[in-house]
């Protein structure tokens, strides 16, 4: 039976956690993640989610709140965005150093100064190094359902690492759609009951969170990032179970559109990508041999499925909306390390920035330096700013 | 791709009205629908965009709108001639107003007074919305007041079903 | 009254993250120790103030007589200094009182 | 007294300092507790001293938090207690005075006004101890600390300690306390009644540092027992929204014998002094006026 509602990214979210029945709520609200939580505190009034929900004062006792919650056998959700993710950056690393499988929410949105609310990708770009596995969703029905995989994901037993679900402010939040939204048998069927093997136990009690030695400390980061290295398979797998169970499936680490016989590829992250294909798609009509690249998960980082995809492909640029200040866009960085031992092109095209809107027409020109890239001599190319 | 905008002052139900219209193309016809807010935070009494995007395809450019097939204007304070400049070519503006139509791209309609009988409340968008939907065939008076059902409280969905359901008396054949 | 106890089977493994077993201890702690606490039972009336102020909880009661757990007493002396009966003294050499 | 202890050790074999105030305190909060604890101890020095891989010294379930989120912690421990139904637990936090009074207070200030059932202890040595003596705001006027220190133009600290205490009790808590562990049977009463409280409660309790304190190791209880019989210190509770003074101190002792006992405030002046003797009368003045 067909279940549709129109939602916005915000409300997708907040239906898959439902459905993933967490015991612990925390967060601090904060535009435009807002919304996530506020439903969540209407399910829980309406008793149709069985949690308790916590205000907190911060997100960093927000994410801490959640640690204590989830070490304790609950499984959690919290959500932020922004100047609150890099609040949290201090527990961040702690959740991912003590394997806690947390799974979280974050709204991307610029990061002051100046004062911005409007969406780009600069504040989860740069928790990259926190040791959480990060996921990048296009649509609402993309949000709803990789909640659902995140937290299957994050509590494997491999796995154990918090995972972060990020969808773009307000551009993805704000916008209502249609979606599916899967029954509660089929979720059950998929994610099975909270269960962490380390817990807080009257009857076994633990000692968690210690400090260790700098002896110890290397064989606990090693740990660390071969749980990471191992959940690319444990994502690719899940993303097909779940396609089996409800009939949607996103392609694992990342998705390539039209790259078969692509000469030149436009990598992309977020909701983007979907403007990209439509202007590919009248490239295509052209005669232009393009195709998309969409990255789903910056970690683990799938970068031997870039190289696969981007094969053919003579020239490769990458669009993103975040900056590493001084460098490259960070996507870039990531992606022509992939490509490092090939010989193709490389272009890094930054945009979006401060919540700047991507059209059209910037895209079109986009597609005019990657096909004209012999006369540019920058790396990095910011876009829109003639408007 | 169809793109409608629609403009008012914050809480006069710019956002709810593009969602209804989203809804009605998206869960009641075989159509795909986008319903966004003009992004930043709210505040009461300060003008707010809408957009519609509705589609017989998957809509996947999640851009602002740059240029809309129709500008619904809940409140006349907010009409201004260079919206017209938004418009793409045989576009229309849908304006709430007691006065006759000054341009051919302008269609009027006095929402204030119908609102006012219905509703016992000048909130205009239901009635805005219907004028769009009576007088373009976006979508179909029943998927209208089927979204009306879904997205309004229970109090004041029925109310507002009437007075579409009025609009469409008066207005049919009116044409575009 | 049994003390916690040095697990000498410990492998040295670590844990998947930093989920460790209660009261895991590897080592003992009587080499911080300059001076020893050694009770004279005659003296002692086993009120258990010893007990009780001790940061160690290395002094106990074994049937009705106050004992001290050497592996983990650091000799910091607290409680030769609140014995009301002066029946703690605080000795030199490891030797006193094996 | 004593038998209302646990037999058992819950906190054993950590490294802390030879005759460290702040253990005597976890250890014996511990013993009132019992086995169906959950410990959360902040970055600090019980948590430095009490849980290095593979020494873990907490018999009952233990975690470290990040330094801020003590209370935090706390309450996320016992929303999951609550909804998994593990009822008849003990939920406790043991931090330091700048744990408490600095980067913690944000988060034990949510805790409060959520109300959650949780026990925080503020173990009070009036530094950083655990990275070498530097101030905090419960560090007492005079006092050295390395970020603090003495010399011709400032005599240590010129601040005087925030009373968490009052702050705390401005929360409407339901239940506080001040305490020292230079009264134990006073302290392990405190602990019982946190215990038994149906909301949030904390302990203040003044646990002093021999090593940052400049004193014998063997001297910590007493000492601490010295800064009541002062005036520096006060037992003092607030339940059911009324403070109580537990010791009404008639006539105190010098305040300059006790200062002088300590490295930290051997280089005060007489006139350093009776400047915190002034301090002293008016604080006592100020809790006479309030809670008697």
């Amino acid at each position: 039976m067909s279940n549709k509602v129109f939602v916005s990214g915000n409300e997708a979210v907040a239906i898959g956690v439902k459905l993933a029945k967490p015991k612990v709520i925390a967060a601090y609200p904060i535009t435009p993640q807002t919304i996530v939580v506020e439903r969540l505190a209407e399910m829980v009034e309406k008793q149709e989610l069985n949690a308790e929900y916590m205000y907190v004062e911060s997100e960093h006792s927000a994410l801490a709140a959640v640690m204590g919650a989830s070490v304790l056998g609950a499984r959690t959700f919290t959500a932020t965005s922004s100047q609150g993710l890099l609040y949290m950056a201090e527990v961040m690393h702690y959740a991912s150093g003590g394997r806690v499988p947390l799974v979280m929410m974050n709204a991307n949105r610029a990061l002051a100064l100046p004062w911005s609310i409007f969406g780009d990708q600069r504040d989860s770009l740069s928790m990259l190094d926190s040791g959480w596995i990060q996921v990048y969703v296009e649509d609402a029905q993309e949000s709803l359902d990789m909640i659902i995989q995140a937290y299957a994901l994050a509590e494997n037993k491999e796995v154990l690492t918090p995972v972060m679900v990020n969808l773009d402010g307000f551009v993805l939040t704000h916008t209502y759609e249609a979606i599916e939204v899967p029954q509660e048998e089929q979720v059950d069927k998929f994610l099975t009951d909270f269960k962490l093997e380390g817990k807080m136990d009257l009857e076994n009690p633990r000692n968690l969170f210690f400090s260790s030695s700098p002896a110890d400390n290397i064989r606990f980061k090693v740990q660390q990032h071969q749980a990471i290295v191992a959940s690319r398979e444990i994502i690719e797998n899940l993303d097909k179970q779940y396609g089996e169970i409800t009939g949607r499936s996103y392609g694992g680490l990342v998705t390539g559109y039209r790259t078969e016989d692509a000469e030149i590829i436009l990598v992309t992250l977020g909701s983007i990508t979907g403007q990209v294909r439509d202007v590919f798609d009248v490239l295509r009509t052209r005669g232009e041999k393009v195709g998309v690249v969409k990255i789903r998960f910056m970690r683990p980082f799938p970068e031997k499925e870039i190289l696969e995809l981007c094969r053919n492909a003579a020239v490769i640029g990458v669009l993103e909306k975040d900056i590493s200040f001084g460098y490259h866009g960070t996507v870039y960085t990531n992606v022509a390390d992939a490509l490092k031992n090939t010989n193709k092109r490389l272009i890094n095209f930054v945009g979006g920035l401060g919540g700047k809107n991507i059209s059209q027409k910037d895209i079109e020109e986009i597609f005019s330096g990657l096909k004209n890239i012999d006369k540019i001599t920058n790396t990095v190319n910011f876009i829109g700013l003639g408007v | 791709m169809t793109e409608v905008t629609f403009l008012g002052r914050g809480g006069q139900g710019a956002f709810t009205t593009s969602r209804i219209l989203g809804a009605a193309a998206s869960l009641y016809e075989n159509k795909f629908a986008l319903s966004f807010p003009s992004f930043g935070p709210e505040r009461r009494g300060a003008p707010v965009f809408a957009y519609t995007k509705i589609d017989t395809v998957p809509i996947r450019n999640r851009s602002q709108c740059e240029y809309s097939d129709y500008i619904v204007v809940l409140d006349e304070s907010l009409y201004d001639e260079n919206l017209h400049k938004k418009l793409k070519p045989h576009g229309k503006i849908i304006l709430n107003t007691p006065k006759e139509k000054s341009s051919p791209d302008i269609i009027c309609f006095d929402a204030t007074k119908v609102a006012q009988e219905y509703l016992g409340t000048a909130i205009t968008n239901t009635a805005m919305l219907s004028v769009l939907v009576a007088n373009t065939g976006l979508v179909s008076k029943d998927s209208l007041l089927a979204a009306i059902k879904y997205d309004m409280p229970l109090r004041i969905a029925s109310k507002n079903q009437k007075l579409a359901q009025y609009i469409f008396t008066l207005t049919k054949g009116v044409g575009l | 009254m049994s003390r916690p106890t040095v697990k000498t089977d410990f492998s040295g493994e670590i844990p998947k993250g930093t989920y460790g077993p209660a009261m895991h201890l590897t080592e003992t702690l009587e080499g911080w120790r300059n001076l020893r606490p050694v009770i004279n039972n005659n003296i002692c009336n086993n009120c258990g103030l010893c007990y009780l102020v001790c940061p160690e909880g290395v002094i106990f009661d074994e049937k009705n007589k106050m004992d001290i757990d050497y592996g983990f007493c650091k000799g910091c002396g607290i409680c030769a200094r609140e014995c009301r009966k002066n029946a703690i003294t605080m000795e030199k050499g490891d030797a006193a009182n094996e | 007294m004593l038998k209302r202890l646990d037999k058992e050790e819950y906190f054993y074999g950590h490294k802390g300092c030879g005759g460290c105030g702040g253990s005597l305190a976890v250890r014996l909060a511990l013993k009132v507790l019992g086995k169906d604890t959950f410990v959360v101890l902040p970055a600090g020095c019980m948590s430095a001293v009490g849980f290095v891989y593979p020494q873990l010294c907490f018999g009952v379930n233990a975690l470290i938090s990040p330094f801020a989120s003590t209370a935090a912690m706390l309450s996320g421990i016992r929303a999951a207690a609550k909804s998994l139904n593990i009822e008849n637990c003990n939920v406790v936090g043991f931090a330091g005075d700048g744990g408490t009074a600095d980067i913690g207070l944000q988060a034990l200030s949510g805790a409060i006004d959520r109300g959650d059932k949780i026990i925080y202890i503020c173990y009070d040595n009036e530094a950083y101890m655990n990275t070498g003596v530097q101030q905090s705001s419960l560090t007492p006027y005079g006092a050295r600390t390395t970020t603090t220190p003495p010399g011709e133009h400032i005599h240590g600290s010129i601040n005087s300690k925030k009373n968490m205490f009052e702050i705390v009790a401005a929360h409407h808590i339901k239940y506080a306390a001040t305490a020292s562990i230079g009264n134990i049977p006073d302290y392990i009463k405190k602990v019982e009644k946190a215990k038994n409280t149906n909301g949030t409660s904390y302990i203040h309790i003044a646990a002093p540092c021999p090593t940052g304190w400049g004193i014998d190791s063997s001297e910590t209880v007493a000492i601490a027992r010295e800064a009541i019989e002062c005036g520096l210190w006060y037992l003092a509770e607030y339940e059911d929204g009324k403070y109580k003074l537990n010791k009404d101190v008639k006539e105190f002792t010098s305040i300059g014998i006790y200062l002088k006992k300590q490295g930290r405030f051997k280089h005060l002046t007489e006139e350093d002094i009776q400047e915190i003797e002034k301090q002293r009368d008016n604080q006592i003045k100020f809790i006479k006026e309030r809670y008697i």
